[in-house]
């Protein structure tokens, strides 16, 4: 992607899309790219994992971005799994995405969450993000020619996760015919691999209230800032960088109003926000995996067979099985219920996300506790699966606010 | 056992199910609305505190489940039954535990015995099964399948029954004691898992394990008092105690031996959605506890604080993590028969899991309301006492949680 | 005790004690009794132990008073093991009262906690109750006789725990030379056995601003009711009843001015506090040994042992121990770590009381739920430990408290 | 190994006690108030975060433990050393292990060397010992116990070690490989676990297991950098390997033999309360923890907040349940050794369960402020996520949970 075609690309779309601001409008017309159906099945999908899985732990060491993973899933058509079938694209169920994500999650996390979130924001999925369609149309033809990748930036560093709610200081201003977007976002998963970025901003026009809303945001134009901030204890090649505005030109249309933002957990969520849970259940999987591996494999003298023929190791694989068939039966039953038009779920949506955080935690802690040092040492993946399991409990609605959330339904006076 | 008179009206050992009028019974399909199932829910929480106290068959409840047509639910189309799914199944045993799941219990063991929901392949004695239906026409009528044995243990955990029934003339003679006969003299019919002995056998003959029905009022059929509880205190499941009971031949049906020649092990076999009947009854429970701790903190209000402790944010998450629970609980049983239909065969092993999974879900959700209360979550005044109680009768069902973990154990470990 | 005895005894010790209103003034002159040392060796408190178990589940059945082992306790001379040495007590020392109250706590909770009132009554122990002279002369002269009780009364119904803050509604204004007590308090320990009680009350004069304090109050003066409003899960022959004031009469130096309460989490504890939560430390002691005997006993056709020599019943155990170990250090180091002169356990009683409330019912509800039936029948005394055990949450201050107090030291300026 | 020339001064197998001079060293008791102990907790943290990101020896740290007099603290008096006691010990660790865990491990070792805090008797040769103890008055001199084996596993877990002396003229050949050889090559003595072989021992001889006291400088000694872990990374725990080893014959000696003519096995042994040095490093983990949780929370102002979230009250009840979990874990530590100092011996089989029992509450600790805080409990900014993952460490001492828990079982349920 060079900047030439980027700005020429950019411009013809502002043409063909004068005055349209969404993509509802052009959905009438026969889509100019095919995007490939992904094999689903769980066989295509493990292989999709062990692929992957192959570089995890190099990326963990060095955090660079996770190229060899994203070019994997890029292959294997799953980062354009979501776009609409009237863009031409596979447009997978909610189920489906959250499998998808699942196995990706098993391989490699970071490269997952990259992932989920291009899931998320290439289509109005989860609710977030509205794009300018002269962006979505170059998203598009990129995609098609290449691994493309976009995200949605809400967090600020001052403000905490925007899903609690308040207005984010990042700002557009108007300039000419266009806008100048400043500002900064915090955790921007993906970082420098980004080619869009959905900015949750206020555009602030003299006379008038500020008014929120989202920017599309092509990652190449000048006066972004890549800051080198993500040095986590798990998803440590997940890129999830600040990055900082500074007078950077939009044209008019890529900034799209939107409702005062309200706390995530005080209107119900959509099922669809559970397939970023998804890729923690893959984390827990995974360390099932390795649990299994190790246990087979050690054999000490003393016992003369493995761990794993005792009780007391069996009971371990048994308490971590409970808890990711637990974790797999709350992510997918829920999809199913919703799919159902089992109305009772929606309301539940933020605490069953809880729940299966708690249920991942549970698993990979499970398994570590077990072992002693083997689940501590970086011989073994065990120790880079717990590191990227707790960071299951960051994404929003975190806990405290999903269970005062929904407290207060349950105590209120329609509950 | 009640003094009713009813004598065995056919010697036959013959099956009569070619000549049975298909149409002979219709059954209503009770209402499985929302609405409806709630209105049940509330005419048995108006005696389940009073049964809870007295121990006595909860005739009240039993009527009302009747004349909602609920006992008959599960009756199969060909007898002119509504033959409702497991799904539905479990949604009404939940509707009427959150009212009384004493019961409930007496209800999900009915359903069961129709044989259209079990695991096992209950199968009646033609003659007796007719028998039931038309009694079913006339009044309530009960059934139990009673597998456990005091020396035993649960049937589930495997082994060859005591119970037995030996040859004599034309039929046979039942001896033995079974254990935990929920129902206790409101029954109509047992099922019991037995050993048929047939003349000539020897220690080392292979034993014919299976099922006989059981009309109860027969001569020998008598109940043993032993049921005293911390829950389900009107359950009445007593022990029952078989005295040289007379069957004809055609009442034992041995079960199908397997691939080894040896009859099926209850403790080794999968599992089938249906078996979420009785943990469904648990569900119910913890959202009876709920709508308690729901009353009671809307209406307690301290001269100090001077508004209702359900407006504080401490109550208020207490009540969310009631509600995570619940709704994990939710999603654990109905997602999992969804997952079931929809074709995943992978939670099929995961079921006992998932029942364990369930029983820590609502065990948590009850213990929750009831540490955050103090006295009035333990005084018999309020009836969140009650639920706990009832609650931690959630273990003891089979397969229990240690044999679960065990089990799955080897599974993910095995080679 | 008859009401002639009393009022002449009370009349005396009026006379004597004229303007006088502490114990300090009279603790120069010999004491006019001898209260026995009680036998603190382990076997001596054993011996009480069981004297008491034998008694337990039958007052757990009907709710009356534990007369057979509060007169047990009596003989064994631990209602007045904490009579100072100046009256002539034996004034054991907090690890020792500590130590007392497991071991009856271990027989039966019931008498336990009619045992721990009065002797937290019985002194300023605890900071609780300031006697008027005369009355705690004649509760020595009773005491030295036969088994006397006293309490304190705190709580009111409308206000919750006095321990929350908040002025008690309980009052006496003045009649003549002396006051009359009008009230109502709740949770009063002892009911219908006590000899005294202190009231906390608020004292009205006309004209000054209410007065917080406790009044003496012997149990045999006309105007007090009983109101039997104890119908509990647990502790159920505690007697811990409502008790109703209506224009009792009392002489002026009854009633003792305190400070204005301030809420238990806002000040630092004495150790002795957790003498109350040593009668669960007991609780879960009996927990141990019912599951000892019942694993021992119980042995399977199936498994042809007991299962107490299985290692998933072994490590249950040790589970159980864990947590009993855990109890007993946290009781007994306390006391021992305060008795050092160890500054920094001070205020972090309040929460080392709630570790040890978990560590109390994690040791009951671990040995529950392993068993399964066993564990929740009535057959066996382990049902009956679990419901005492769940009581132990109900002492001030409450976990939530606990916890925000204990956070706010942490969090202030100087931690 | 360092390149330090050292040559065994002395061949002779002797023992020279007696010639020794009792007077020739003098040792300093160090600064053990509070206060002098928190300057070494401060002066340890200024560096800890870099040596956790190199993993090199923490030579600052340790020069400062040295400076302040902490190695040889333990150092017997009649060697001249101030012989600090089990409590003051703890104490002492907790205070490094609050700052640097992993100079605090190192420091546990070197005082449970000198033998009067081990739980095993440590028998050193004596020319070895008086040159450690020389080599202390020049700089820091520091020493381990070498127990475990890679393919054996933990000492504690029993079995005979294949590390092994072999007699050649007068005196032994070492060979064979030590795992988890805390301090690396900053050691200057082992005293490593081994067996002795001599000529004429046939495979049916009771093997000869004691412990051999190894200056580091000695050729043949070398160290494999295997220590890759999640937390105490700069503990250098790597493994040691011997090829060849000289030593002369006094330097192994044997453990006394039981009473049925074996070794003393470490699996079967009492643990003494000094075993409780190394649970106290983690105890000031957790603590660091604490502040850590501290000062983020005091210092973070969200703008949607407008003050600090340590001035709410969810972070102000989960700093109250942080502290709950420390207090637990500093009355478990410091109250059983004043319980086995108050003559309470049944606290002597409860000391793997209460080391178990530390454990948990530190890693509840621990867990409960990184759940807490999402994001910034996780990021290598904030000094938690390092706590973290040096508490996760607590585990892998021996005795590990599952052993502790069957063994207490055992005990509980046996005869």
């Amino acid at each position: 992607m060079t900047t030439t075609e980027q700005t020429a690309t950019e411009q013809t779309a502002t043409e063909q899309a004068a005055g349209e601001n969404t993509t509802e409008t052009t959905a009438e017309t026969k889509p100019a790219y095919t995007f490939p159906v992904p094999d689903l099945s769980d066989e295509g999908l493990a292989k999709v994992t062990a692929e992957i899985a192959q570089y995890a732990a190099e990326y963990d060491r060095s955090g660079e971005i996770p190229w060899k993973g994203l070019e994997v899933i890029h292959r294997a058509g799953l980062t354009t799994a979501r776009i609409p079938a009237e863009r031409g694209g596979p447009d997978v169920s909610d189920l489906d995405a959250a499998r998808i994500v699942v196995a990706v999650g098993e391989g490699d996390p970071s490269v997952a969450i990259i992932l989920v979130n291009t899931l998320l924001s290439g289509q109005p999925f989860g609710g977030i993000g509205r794009w300018y369609e002269p962006f979505y149309a170059d998203f598009l033809a990129k995609s098609a020619e290449r691994l493309t990748l976009a995200n949605f930036a809400g967090a600020e560093p001052d403000l905490g996760a925007s899903a609690r709610g308040g207005l984010p200081a990042t700002n557009v201003t108007r300039s000419g015919d266009g806008w100048v977007l400043n500002g900064l976002k915090g955790w921007v998963t993906g970082g420098k691999a980004l080619d869009y970025i959905i900015v949750h901003a206020v555009a602030l026009e003299d006379g008038q209230e500020p008014q929120v809303g989202f920017v599309t945001l092509p990652t190449d134009r000048p006066g972004i800032t890549w800051l080198d901030t993500w040095d986590h204890i798990g998803l440590r090649a997940s890129n999830t960088n600040d990055v900082a505005f500074d007078n950077v030109e939009l044209p008019f249309g890529a900034f799209t109003p939107t409702d005062r933002p309200t706390a995530l957990t005080s209107r119900p969520l959509p099922a669809a926000i559970l397939a970023h849970t998804g890729l923690y259940v893959g984390v827990a999987r995974a360390a099932r995996s390795a649990f299994r591996e190790f246990t087979r494999g050690r054999v000490p003298s003393a016992l003369g067979k493995p761990i794993a023929e005792t009780d007391r190791i069996q009971t371990v694989a048994g308490e971590i099985e409970l808890q990711i068939a637990t974790a797999e039966t709350l992510l997918y039953g829920t999809l199913l219920r919703a799919a159902s038009g089992d109305e009772t779920v929606g309301p539940q949506i933020i605490v069953i996300k809880s729940a299966i955080n708690r249920a991942v935690i549970a698993a990979t802690q499970a398994a570590v506790a077990a072992l002693g040092n083997p689940g501590l040492t970086r011989h073994h993946s065990l120790e880079r699966h717990l590191r990227n399991a707790l960071c299951v409990r960051v994404h929003p609605p975190q806990e405290d606010a999903a269970l005062l959330g929904a407290g207060k339904r349950v105590l209120g006076d329609t509950p | 056992m009640t003094a009713t008179t009813y004598s065995d009206s056919s010697g036959s050992t013959e099956s009569i199910e070619s000549t049975a009028p298909k149409t002979a019974f219709s059954f209503p399909r009770p209402d499985l609305s929302d609405e409806g199932l709630a209105k049940v829910t509330a005419e048995l929480a108006e005696t389940a505190a009073e049964y809870d106290r007295t121990g006595e068959i909860p005739w009240k409840g039993i009527e009302a489940i009747h004349r909602a047509g609920l006992t008959t639910a599960s009756v199969p189309p060909e007898y002119g039954g509504p033959g409702i799914n497991a799904y539905d199944a479990a949604r009404m045993v939940a509707a009427v535990g959150e009212g009384d799941p004493s019961v409930a219990i007496i209800l999900a063991n009915t359903l069961l015995t129709h044989g259209t929901l079990s695991a096992v392949p209950i199968t009646w004695y033609q003659p007796h099964y007719l028998d039931f239906l038309e009694r079913s026409t006339r009044g309530v009528a009960l059934a139990n399948g009673l597998g456990a044995e005091p020396d035993l243990g649960a049937s589930a955990r495997g082994g060859v029954p005591a119970t037995n029934l030996k040859r004599s003339g034309d039929g046979w003679v039942l001896n033995g004691r079974k254990g935990w006969g929920t129902g206790g003299t409101a029954l109509t019919y047992h099922v019991a898992h037995v050993v048929a002995i047939e003349d000539g056998d020897t220690e080392n003959s292979e034993p014919r394990v299976g099922f006989v029905t059981v009309p109860t009022d027969l001569p020998g059929v008598s109940v043993l008092e032993t049921w005293d509880h911390i829950g389900l205190r009107a359950s009445n499941t007593h022990d029952v105690v078989y005295d040289n009971v007379e069957l004809p031949l055609g009442a034992f049906t041995e079960l199908p031996k397997q691939a080894d020649g040896k009859s099926l092990d209850f403790a080794s076999r999968p599992l089938s959605p249906g078996t979420f009947a009785h943990t469904a009854l648990y569900l119910g429970v913890a959202r009876a506890a709920r709508a308690s701790f729901r009353e009671f903190t809307r209406n307690r209000v301290p001269t100090s604080l001077g508004k209702p402790i359900s407006e504080t944010e401490r109550i208020q998450t207490v009540a969310g993590e009631i509600d995570l629970q619940i709704a994990t609980a939710e999603t654990l049983l109905f997602g999992t028969q969804l997952r079931f239909e929809n074709g995943d065969t992978s939670v099929v092993d995961q079921i006992p899991l998932i029942k364990s999974a369930i029983a820590r879900a609502v065990i948590s959700a009850t213990q929750t309301a009831v540490a955050a209360l103090g006295n009035p979550g333990l005084t018999r005044h309020n009836s969140l006492e009650r639920h706990l109680r009832d609650a931690l009768c959630v273990r003891v069902h089979p397969p229990q949680e240690d044999a679960a973990l065990l089990a799955a154990g080897r599974r993910v470990l095995g080679g």
